[in-house]
Protein backbone atom coordinates (compact mmCIF):
# COMPACT_ATOMS: atom_id res chain seq x y z
CA UNK A 1 0.00 0.00 0.00
CA UNK A 2 2.38 2.30 1.03
CA UNK A 3 5.04 0.86 -2.00
CA UNK A 4 1.93 2.32 -4.19
CA UNK A 5 1.42 5.32 -2.83
CA UNK A 6 4.65 6.03 -2.75
CA UNK A 7 4.70 4.84 -6.34
CA UNK A 8 2.10 7.12 -7.67
CA UNK A 9 4.31 10.20 -5.90
CA UNK A 10 7.13 9.31 -8.12
CA UNK A 11 5.00 8.78 -10.99
CA UNK A 12 4.04 12.70 -10.42
CA UNK A 13 7.59 13.82 -9.78
CA UNK A 14 8.35 12.59 -13.20
CA UNK A 15 5.06 14.23 -14.97
CA UNK A 16 6.19 17.68 -13.32
CA UNK A 17 9.59 17.28 -14.34
CA UNK A 18 9.55 16.11 -17.69
CA UNK A 19 6.65 18.43 -19.33
CA UNK A 20 6.42 15.75 -22.04
CA UNK A 21 3.14 13.78 -21.92
CA UNK A 22 3.64 11.24 -24.95
CA UNK A 23 3.08 7.79 -24.52
CA UNK A 24 6.63 6.87 -25.38
CA UNK A 25 7.97 9.45 -22.66
CA UNK A 26 5.14 8.31 -20.03
CA UNK A 27 5.98 4.82 -20.38
CA UNK A 28 9.41 5.49 -19.51
CA UNK A 29 8.32 7.40 -16.46
CA UNK A 30 6.22 4.05 -15.21
CA UNK A 31 9.11 2.02 -16.28
CA UNK A 32 12.02 4.60 -14.04
CA UNK A 33 9.30 4.74 -11.25
CA UNK A 34 9.36 0.87 -11.16
CA UNK A 35 13.11 0.63 -10.97
CA UNK A 36 13.15 3.39 -8.53
CA UNK A 37 10.68 1.63 -6.14
CA UNK A 38 12.69 -1.68 -6.71
CA UNK A 39 15.71 -0.35 -5.98
CA UNK A 40 14.39 1.68 -2.73
CA UNK A 41 12.88 -1.35 -1.53
CA UNK A 42 16.26 -3.25 -2.19
CA UNK A 43 18.22 -0.25 -0.13
CA UNK A 44 15.05 -0.28 2.58
CA UNK A 45 14.75 3.33 2.48
CA UNK A 46 11.08 3.18 2.03
CA UNK A 47 9.26 3.24 5.41
CA UNK A 48 7.34 5.86 7.35
CA UNK A 49 10.94 8.31 8.29
CA UNK A 50 11.23 8.68 4.21
CA UNK A 51 7.60 8.93 3.50
CA UNK A 52 5.67 10.32 6.43
CA UNK A 53 2.19 10.67 4.73
CA UNK A 54 0.91 10.36 8.82
CA UNK A 55 2.51 14.15 8.92
CA UNK A 56 1.26 15.58 6.09
CA UNK A 57 -1.51 17.84 7.48
CA UNK A 58 1.09 19.05 10.18
CA UNK A 59 3.36 20.34 7.81
CA UNK A 60 1.69 23.53 6.32
CA UNK A 61 1.45 25.12 9.78
CA UNK A 62 4.89 23.95 10.95
CA UNK A 63 6.34 25.35 8.04
CA UNK A 64 4.70 28.72 8.19
CA UNK A 65 6.60 28.65 11.90
CA UNK A 66 9.88 28.03 10.52
CA UNK A 67 9.70 30.64 8.15
CA UNK A 68 8.86 32.82 10.33
CA UNK A 69 11.46 31.84 12.68
CA UNK A 70 14.27 32.16 9.88
CA UNK A 71 13.18 35.27 9.16
CA UNK A 72 13.80 36.36 12.84
CA UNK A 73 16.62 34.73 13.66
CA UNK A 74 18.11 36.17 10.41
CA UNK A 75 17.89 39.41 11.59
CA UNK A 76 19.34 38.38 14.68
CA UNK A 77 22.90 37.31 13.06
CA UNK A 78 22.78 39.73 10.65
CA UNK A 79 22.94 42.27 13.56
CA UNK A 80 25.98 40.44 14.98
CA UNK A 81 27.26 40.61 11.91
CA UNK A 82 27.04 44.20 10.81
CA UNK A 83 27.51 44.92 14.80
CA UNK A 84 24.19 47.30 14.16
CA UNK A 85 22.99 47.29 17.90
CA UNK A 86 24.54 44.55 19.33
CA UNK A 87 25.68 43.14 22.22
CA UNK A 88 28.54 41.06 21.04
CA UNK A 89 28.28 37.73 20.16
CA UNK A 90 28.37 35.20 23.38
CA UNK A 91 29.15 31.82 21.94
CA UNK A 92 27.52 28.94 23.91
CA UNK A 93 26.91 25.03 24.25
CA UNK A 94 23.75 23.85 25.61
CA UNK A 95 22.09 20.81 25.93
CA UNK A 96 18.19 20.46 25.57
CA UNK A 97 16.32 17.88 26.32
CA UNK A 98 14.65 15.91 23.25
CA UNK A 99 11.25 15.11 23.86
CA UNK A 100 10.16 13.48 20.51
CA UNK A 101 9.39 9.88 19.95
CA UNK A 102 10.54 9.48 16.82
CA UNK A 103 13.74 9.23 15.25
CA UNK A 104 11.80 11.37 12.14
CA UNK A 105 10.87 13.66 14.79
CA UNK A 106 14.21 14.05 16.26
CA UNK A 107 15.75 14.68 13.03
CA UNK A 108 12.98 17.87 12.27
CA UNK A 109 13.89 19.04 15.77
CA UNK A 110 17.82 19.02 14.64
CA UNK A 111 17.23 20.33 11.60
CA UNK A 112 14.67 22.99 12.55
CA UNK A 113 17.36 24.16 15.34
CA UNK A 114 19.99 24.78 12.11
CA UNK A 115 17.59 25.87 10.09
CA UNK A 116 17.36 28.82 11.99
CA UNK A 117 20.95 30.71 12.31
CA UNK A 118 22.20 31.39 15.60
CA UNK A 119 21.78 27.69 16.45
CA UNK A 120 23.63 24.40 15.42
CA UNK A 121 22.85 21.14 16.15
CA UNK A 122 26.21 19.73 16.96
CA UNK A 123 25.13 16.35 18.25
CA UNK A 124 22.05 14.33 18.97
CA UNK A 125 21.49 11.83 21.67
CA UNK A 126 18.29 9.50 22.62
CA UNK A 127 16.99 11.89 24.70
CA UNK A 128 19.28 15.48 24.43
CA UNK A 129 20.67 17.65 21.50
CA UNK A 130 23.51 19.69 21.90
CA UNK A 131 22.98 23.02 20.69
CA UNK A 132 25.88 25.49 19.54
CA UNK A 133 24.26 28.78 19.69
CA UNK A 134 25.66 31.97 18.85
CA UNK A 135 23.75 34.34 21.14
CA UNK A 136 22.73 33.91 24.36
CA UNK A 137 19.61 35.34 23.73
CA UNK A 138 19.54 32.69 20.87
CA UNK A 139 20.26 29.90 23.62
CA UNK A 140 17.61 31.08 26.22
CA UNK A 141 14.96 31.19 23.06
CA UNK A 142 15.50 27.76 22.70
CA UNK A 143 15.53 26.46 26.17
CA UNK A 144 12.51 27.75 26.51
CA UNK A 145 11.10 24.97 24.22
CA UNK A 146 8.70 26.95 22.19
CA UNK A 147 10.04 25.59 18.97
CA UNK A 148 9.72 21.98 20.03
CA UNK A 149 6.18 21.47 20.31
CA UNK A 150 5.60 22.76 17.00
CA UNK A 151 7.53 19.86 15.56
CA UNK A 152 5.10 17.62 14.03
CA UNK A 153 5.83 14.07 15.76
CA UNK A 154 2.90 12.98 18.08
CA UNK A 155 1.31 11.21 15.68
CA UNK A 156 4.41 8.88 14.54
CA UNK A 157 4.81 5.43 15.03
CA UNK A 158 0.61 5.31 14.97
CA UNK B 1 18.58 43.93 -11.74
CA UNK B 2 19.64 40.07 -12.44
CA UNK B 3 23.37 41.89 -13.37
CA UNK B 4 23.03 43.17 -9.45
CA UNK B 5 21.96 40.12 -8.33
CA UNK B 6 25.10 38.63 -10.48
CA UNK B 7 27.35 40.35 -8.50
CA UNK B 8 26.45 40.08 -5.24
CA UNK B 9 26.53 35.79 -5.47
CA UNK B 10 30.08 36.41 -7.11
CA UNK B 11 31.10 38.38 -4.18
CA UNK B 12 29.80 36.18 -1.70
CA UNK B 13 31.60 33.22 -3.46
CA UNK B 14 34.58 35.44 -3.73
CA UNK B 15 34.45 36.09 0.38
CA UNK B 16 33.79 32.39 0.54
CA UNK B 17 37.13 31.33 -1.69
CA UNK B 18 39.14 33.35 0.80
CA UNK B 19 38.23 31.95 3.63
CA UNK B 20 38.12 28.55 1.92
CA UNK B 21 42.07 29.09 1.30
CA UNK B 22 42.69 31.43 4.45
CA UNK B 23 40.32 28.80 6.80
CA UNK B 24 43.19 27.57 9.63
CA UNK B 25 40.75 24.42 10.11
CA UNK B 26 40.20 21.66 7.50
CA UNK B 27 36.39 22.13 8.93
CA UNK B 28 36.93 25.98 8.08
CA UNK B 29 37.48 25.25 4.53
CA UNK B 30 34.88 22.45 3.98
CA UNK B 31 32.30 24.72 5.02
CA UNK B 32 33.42 27.74 2.85
CA UNK B 33 33.00 25.03 0.00
CA UNK B 34 30.13 23.85 1.04
CA UNK B 35 28.52 27.75 0.70
CA UNK B 36 30.71 28.46 -2.26
CA UNK B 37 28.23 25.40 -3.82
CA UNK B 38 25.28 26.61 -2.99
CA UNK B 39 26.16 29.89 -4.05
CA UNK B 40 27.31 28.24 -7.53
CA UNK B 41 23.66 26.42 -7.44
CA UNK B 42 21.76 29.92 -6.78
CA UNK B 43 24.12 31.79 -9.35
CA UNK B 44 22.64 28.66 -12.02
CA UNK B 45 19.51 29.28 -11.78
CA UNK B 46 19.99 33.28 -11.97
CA UNK B 47 21.29 32.76 -14.78
CA UNK B 48 18.94 30.24 -16.47
CA UNK B 49 16.01 32.86 -15.74
CA UNK B 50 18.15 35.56 -17.38
CA UNK B 51 19.13 34.24 -20.36
CA UNK B 52 15.88 32.50 -20.67
CA UNK B 53 17.55 28.94 -21.05
CA UNK B 54 15.23 27.12 -18.68
CA UNK B 55 16.90 23.82 -18.98
CA UNK B 56 19.58 25.09 -16.86
CA UNK B 57 17.67 24.80 -13.50
CA UNK B 58 18.67 21.00 -14.57
CA UNK B 59 22.15 21.54 -13.76
CA UNK B 60 21.68 23.76 -10.70
CA UNK B 61 19.51 20.94 -9.22
CA UNK B 62 22.37 18.38 -9.89
CA UNK B 63 24.61 20.85 -8.55
CA UNK B 64 23.67 21.16 -5.45
CA UNK B 65 23.04 17.60 -5.24
CA UNK B 66 26.55 16.55 -6.01
CA UNK B 67 27.55 19.79 -3.35
CA UNK B 68 25.39 17.63 -0.43
CA UNK B 69 27.36 14.35 -1.56
CA UNK B 70 30.83 15.77 -1.85
CA UNK B 71 31.05 17.64 1.40
CA UNK B 72 29.23 14.34 3.24
CA UNK B 73 31.88 12.20 1.93
CA UNK B 74 35.05 14.80 2.13
CA UNK B 75 33.92 15.12 6.11
CA UNK B 76 33.47 11.30 6.22
CA UNK B 77 37.07 10.91 5.10
CA UNK B 78 38.06 13.61 7.06
CA UNK B 79 36.76 11.79 10.68
CA UNK B 80 37.52 8.52 9.49
CA UNK B 81 40.58 8.39 7.20
CA UNK B 82 38.89 5.92 5.23
CA UNK B 83 35.02 5.31 3.82
CA UNK B 84 34.84 1.19 4.89
CA UNK B 85 34.71 1.27 8.02
CA UNK B 86 31.22 1.26 9.42
CA UNK B 87 29.85 4.40 10.71
CA UNK B 88 28.54 3.02 13.75
CA UNK B 89 31.74 1.96 15.25
CA UNK B 90 32.89 5.89 15.03
CA UNK B 91 31.88 5.76 18.98
CA UNK B 92 35.01 3.65 20.19
CA UNK B 93 37.41 5.01 17.56
CA UNK B 94 36.40 8.85 19.18
CA UNK B 95 37.46 7.82 22.48
CA UNK B 96 40.70 6.37 21.53
CA UNK B 97 41.35 9.22 19.60
CA UNK B 98 40.44 11.56 22.00
CA UNK B 99 42.96 10.61 24.52
CA UNK C 1 3.55 44.69 -9.25
CA UNK C 2 4.88 41.08 -9.00
CA UNK C 3 8.23 42.82 -10.97
CA UNK C 4 8.75 44.79 -8.16
CA UNK C 5 8.39 42.08 -5.60
CA UNK C 6 10.55 39.73 -7.22
CA UNK C 7 13.45 41.70 -7.47
CA UNK C 8 12.80 43.55 -3.97
CA UNK C 9 13.50 39.36 -2.91
CA UNK C 10 16.36 39.17 -5.48
CA UNK C 11 17.96 41.87 -3.93
CA UNK C 12 17.83 41.90 -0.34
CA UNK C 13 18.56 37.89 -1.26
CA UNK C 14 21.67 39.00 -3.11
CA UNK C 15 22.23 41.54 0.18
CA UNK C 16 22.50 38.79 2.34
CA UNK C 17 24.78 36.69 0.42
CA UNK C 18 26.97 39.12 0.95
CA UNK C 19 26.78 39.75 4.47
CA UNK C 20 27.17 36.14 5.14
CA UNK C 21 30.22 36.29 3.58
CA UNK C 22 31.20 39.09 5.34
CA UNK C 23 30.23 37.72 8.48
CA UNK C 24 32.78 34.06 7.67
CA UNK C 25 35.29 36.65 7.85
CA UNK C 26 34.50 38.56 10.69
CA UNK C 27 33.73 35.86 13.19
CA UNK C 28 36.51 34.89 15.53
CA UNK C 29 36.24 31.15 15.59
CA UNK C 30 34.60 27.64 13.21
CA UNK C 31 31.76 27.50 15.26
CA UNK C 32 30.59 31.00 14.85
CA UNK C 33 31.86 31.00 11.02
CA UNK C 34 28.77 28.11 10.36
CA UNK C 35 26.09 30.19 11.92
CA UNK C 36 27.03 33.14 9.18
CA UNK C 37 27.46 30.65 6.44
CA UNK C 38 24.03 29.61 7.73
CA UNK C 39 22.46 32.73 7.67
CA UNK C 40 23.35 32.96 3.71
CA UNK C 41 22.63 29.29 2.64
CA UNK C 42 18.60 29.65 3.96
CA UNK C 43 17.57 33.05 4.10
CA UNK C 44 19.43 34.11 1.36
CA UNK C 45 18.63 31.36 -0.82
CA UNK C 46 15.03 30.78 -0.17
CA UNK C 47 14.79 35.00 -1.33
CA UNK C 48 16.63 34.37 -4.51
CA UNK C 49 14.71 31.19 -5.62
CA UNK C 50 11.12 32.81 -4.30
CA UNK C 51 11.88 36.18 -6.89
CA UNK C 52 13.03 33.92 -9.67
CA UNK C 53 9.79 31.70 -9.02
CA UNK C 54 7.65 35.33 -8.91
CA UNK C 55 9.95 35.75 -12.61
CA UNK C 56 9.10 32.77 -13.96
CA UNK C 57 5.30 32.25 -13.36
CA UNK C 58 3.02 29.32 -12.54
CA UNK C 59 5.02 27.34 -15.21
CA UNK C 60 7.27 24.04 -14.63
CA UNK C 61 10.24 26.25 -14.47
CA UNK C 62 8.62 27.73 -11.10
CA UNK C 63 8.29 23.62 -10.00
CA UNK C 64 11.85 23.07 -10.98
CA UNK C 65 12.92 26.15 -8.63
CA UNK C 66 10.84 24.75 -5.80
CA UNK C 67 12.23 21.58 -6.11
CA UNK C 68 16.03 22.93 -5.90
CA UNK C 69 14.34 25.01 -2.70
CA UNK C 70 13.18 21.86 -1.21
CA UNK C 71 16.61 20.21 -2.00
CA UNK C 72 18.34 23.32 -0.37
CA UNK C 73 16.04 23.04 2.90
CA UNK C 74 16.72 19.40 3.19
CA UNK C 75 20.15 19.26 3.03
CA UNK C 76 21.75 22.66 3.85
CA UNK C 77 20.95 22.11 7.78
CA UNK C 78 22.12 18.87 7.38
CA UNK C 79 25.40 19.96 6.10
CA UNK C 80 25.69 21.73 9.01
CA UNK C 81 24.88 19.66 11.35
CA UNK C 82 27.44 17.18 9.98
CA UNK C 83 30.07 19.61 9.90
CA UNK C 84 29.87 21.04 13.36
CA UNK C 85 29.76 17.34 14.26
CA UNK C 86 32.46 16.46 12.69
CA UNK C 87 34.61 19.26 13.72
CA UNK C 88 33.42 18.15 17.62
CA UNK C 89 34.30 14.93 17.47
CA UNK C 90 37.64 15.68 15.58
CA UNK C 91 38.44 17.56 19.06
CA UNK C 92 38.17 21.36 17.88
CA UNK C 93 36.50 23.35 20.95
CA UNK C 94 34.28 26.46 20.64
CA UNK C 95 35.42 29.65 22.00
CA UNK C 96 32.93 30.59 24.53
CA UNK C 97 31.12 33.21 26.36
CA UNK C 98 30.76 36.79 25.88
CA UNK C 99 33.37 38.69 23.75
CA UNK C 100 32.41 42.20 24.37
CA UNK C 101 33.28 44.27 21.71
CA UNK C 102 37.17 43.99 21.53
CA UNK C 103 37.63 44.72 17.86
CA UNK C 104 39.95 42.24 16.86
CA UNK C 105 37.15 39.43 15.88
CA UNK D 1 22.29 6.72 17.35
CA UNK D 2 25.07 8.15 15.32
CA UNK D 3 24.26 10.08 11.99
CA UNK D 4 20.61 10.30 12.70
CA UNK D 5 19.53 13.09 10.88
CA UNK D 6 21.83 11.95 8.07
CA UNK D 7 19.95 8.67 7.70
CA UNK D 8 16.81 10.30 7.82
CA UNK D 9 17.41 12.97 5.43
CA UNK D 10 19.27 10.17 3.11
CA UNK D 11 15.86 8.12 3.12
CA UNK D 12 13.88 10.66 1.76
CA UNK D 13 16.77 11.88 -0.81
CA UNK D 14 17.84 8.51 -2.46
CA UNK D 15 14.60 7.71 -4.32
CA UNK D 16 14.43 11.35 -5.89
CA UNK D 17 18.05 11.21 -6.77
CA UNK D 18 17.65 7.74 -8.56
CA UNK D 19 14.40 9.09 -9.98
CA UNK D 20 15.99 12.59 -11.03
CA UNK D 21 18.79 10.42 -12.65
CA UNK D 22 16.91 8.09 -15.09
CA UNK D 23 14.85 11.63 -15.70
CA UNK D 24 18.18 13.13 -16.98
CA UNK D 25 18.52 9.80 -18.76
CA UNK D 26 15.50 9.77 -20.93
CA UNK D 27 15.68 13.40 -21.81
CA UNK D 28 18.91 13.49 -23.45
CA UNK D 29 17.68 15.06 -26.22
CA UNK D 30 15.20 17.46 -25.36
CA UNK D 31 17.28 18.95 -22.30
CA UNK D 32 20.89 19.38 -20.84
CA UNK D 33 22.24 15.59 -19.96
CA UNK D 34 22.25 11.89 -21.67
CA UNK D 35 23.52 8.98 -20.77
CA UNK D 36 26.95 10.01 -18.76
CA UNK D 37 25.27 12.82 -16.70
CA UNK D 38 22.75 10.08 -16.52
CA UNK D 39 25.04 7.40 -14.96
CA UNK D 40 26.87 10.10 -12.70
CA UNK D 41 23.42 11.00 -10.96
CA UNK D 42 22.74 7.08 -9.97
CA UNK D 43 25.88 6.49 -9.40
CA UNK D 44 26.15 9.25 -6.62
CA UNK D 45 22.57 7.99 -5.14
CA UNK D 46 24.27 4.40 -4.39
CA UNK D 47 27.78 6.70 -3.31
CA UNK D 48 25.61 8.71 -0.60
CA UNK D 49 23.63 5.34 0.34
CA UNK D 50 27.54 4.10 0.85
CA UNK D 51 28.70 7.09 2.67
CA UNK D 52 25.74 6.80 5.14
CA UNK D 53 24.98 3.30 5.75
CA UNK D 54 27.89 2.22 5.36
CA UNK D 55 30.10 0.50 2.40
CA UNK D 56 28.89 -3.08 2.46
CA UNK D 57 25.44 -2.60 2.70
CA UNK D 58 25.66 -0.63 -0.07
CA UNK D 59 27.72 -3.43 -1.99
CA UNK D 60 25.24 -5.87 -1.16
CA UNK D 61 21.99 -3.70 -3.48
CA UNK D 62 24.20 -4.68 -6.86
CA UNK D 63 26.24 -7.58 -6.82
CA UNK D 64 29.76 -6.55 -8.09
CA UNK D 65 29.18 -9.49 -10.72
CA UNK D 66 26.33 -7.99 -12.02
CA UNK D 67 28.05 -4.27 -11.78
CA UNK D 68 30.62 -5.82 -13.97
CA UNK D 69 28.11 -7.60 -16.31
CA UNK D 70 26.31 -3.98 -16.32
CA UNK D 71 29.10 -2.54 -17.78
CA UNK D 72 29.84 -4.50 -20.56
CA UNK D 73 26.19 -4.75 -21.57
CA UNK D 74 26.01 -1.08 -22.01
CA UNK D 75 29.07 -0.92 -24.14
CA UNK D 76 27.42 -4.44 -26.44
CA UNK D 77 24.36 -2.43 -26.32
CA UNK D 78 25.85 0.96 -28.00
CA UNK D 79 28.02 -1.12 -30.71
CA UNK D 80 25.52 -3.74 -30.87
CA UNK D 81 23.37 -0.38 -31.93
CA UNK D 82 25.99 0.52 -34.71
CA UNK D 83 26.38 -2.77 -36.19
CA UNK D 84 22.83 -3.37 -36.75
CA UNK D 85 22.69 0.20 -38.72
CA UNK D 86 25.63 -1.49 -40.98
CA UNK D 87 23.28 -4.77 -41.52
CA UNK D 88 20.54 -2.72 -42.40
CA UNK D 89 22.78 -0.98 -45.06
CA UNK D 90 23.70 1.94 -43.88
CA UNK D 91 26.99 3.20 -41.95
CA UNK D 92 27.80 2.57 -38.56
CA UNK D 93 25.60 4.63 -36.23
CA UNK D 94 23.39 5.75 -38.80
CA UNK D 95 19.98 6.00 -36.82
CA UNK D 96 17.87 6.42 -39.46
CA UNK D 97 17.02 3.39 -40.63
CA UNK D 98 15.82 1.91 -37.36
CA UNK D 99 12.51 3.01 -37.46
CA UNK D 100 9.84 3.61 -40.25
CA UNK D 101 10.86 6.36 -41.27
CA UNK D 102 14.02 9.25 -40.35
CA UNK D 103 12.48 10.67 -37.39
CA UNK D 104 11.19 7.27 -35.50
CA UNK D 105 14.63 5.96 -36.10
CA UNK D 106 16.51 8.65 -34.78
CA UNK D 107 14.47 8.81 -31.61
CA UNK D 108 15.13 4.94 -31.01
CA UNK D 109 18.47 5.17 -31.82
CA UNK D 110 19.34 7.80 -29.79
CA UNK D 111 17.05 6.30 -26.73
CA UNK D 112 18.96 2.86 -26.93
CA UNK D 113 22.99 4.71 -27.50
CA UNK D 114 22.17 7.00 -24.35
CA UNK D 115 20.81 4.23 -22.36
CA UNK D 116 24.29 2.29 -23.46
CA UNK D 117 26.07 5.07 -22.53
CA UNK D 118 24.03 5.38 -18.88
CA UNK D 119 24.45 2.11 -17.65
CA UNK D 120 28.04 1.91 -18.26
CA UNK D 121 29.23 4.66 -16.79
CA UNK D 122 27.10 4.17 -13.63
CA UNK D 123 28.77 0.74 -13.14
CA UNK D 124 31.80 1.82 -13.58
CA UNK D 125 32.06 4.72 -11.76
CA UNK D 126 29.92 2.38 -8.57
CA UNK D 127 32.76 -0.24 -9.58
CA UNK D 128 35.66 2.32 -9.26
CA UNK D 129 33.98 3.73 -5.67
CA UNK D 130 33.97 0.40 -4.38
CA UNK D 131 37.40 -0.24 -5.27
CA UNK D 132 38.59 2.46 -3.81
CA UNK D 133 36.75 2.73 -1.10
CA UNK D 134 36.94 -0.81 0.05
CA UNK D 135 41.12 0.02 -0.10
CA UNK D 136 43.15 -1.46 2.79
CA UNK D 137 39.87 -2.96 4.24
CA UNK D 138 40.40 -5.98 6.63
Amino acid sequence: MKVISFGVLLFALWALLSGYFSPLLLSLGAISVALTLYLANRMNVIDHESYPLHLYSKFPLFFAYIMREIVIANIDVVKEILKIGSKGISPQVIKLPLPQQTDLGRAIYANSITLTPGTVTVELDKNFVTVHALTKEGADELLSGEMSVMIPDQLADK
Amino acid sequence: MYIAVTIAILVTMGLALARALMGPTVYDRIAAVNMFGTKTVLLIAVFALFSGRTDLLDIALVYALINFIGVIAVLRLVEHGDFHSNPESRAKQDKQGSE
Amino acid sequence: MIDVLSWVLLGVGGLLGVIGGIGIHRFPDFYTRLHAAGTTDTLCAILILLGLGFQAGLSLDAFKLFLIFVFLFFTSPTASHALANAAMHGGLKPQLGRENGSGKA
Amino acid sequence: MHNLILRVVSKVLIPLIILFGLYVQFHGEFGPGGGFQAGVIFSAAIILYALVFGLEPAEKIIPKSILHLLASFGLVLYAGVGFVTIMLGGNYLEYGLLGSDQVSGQLIGILLIELGVGITVASVMLIFFFSFAGRGRP
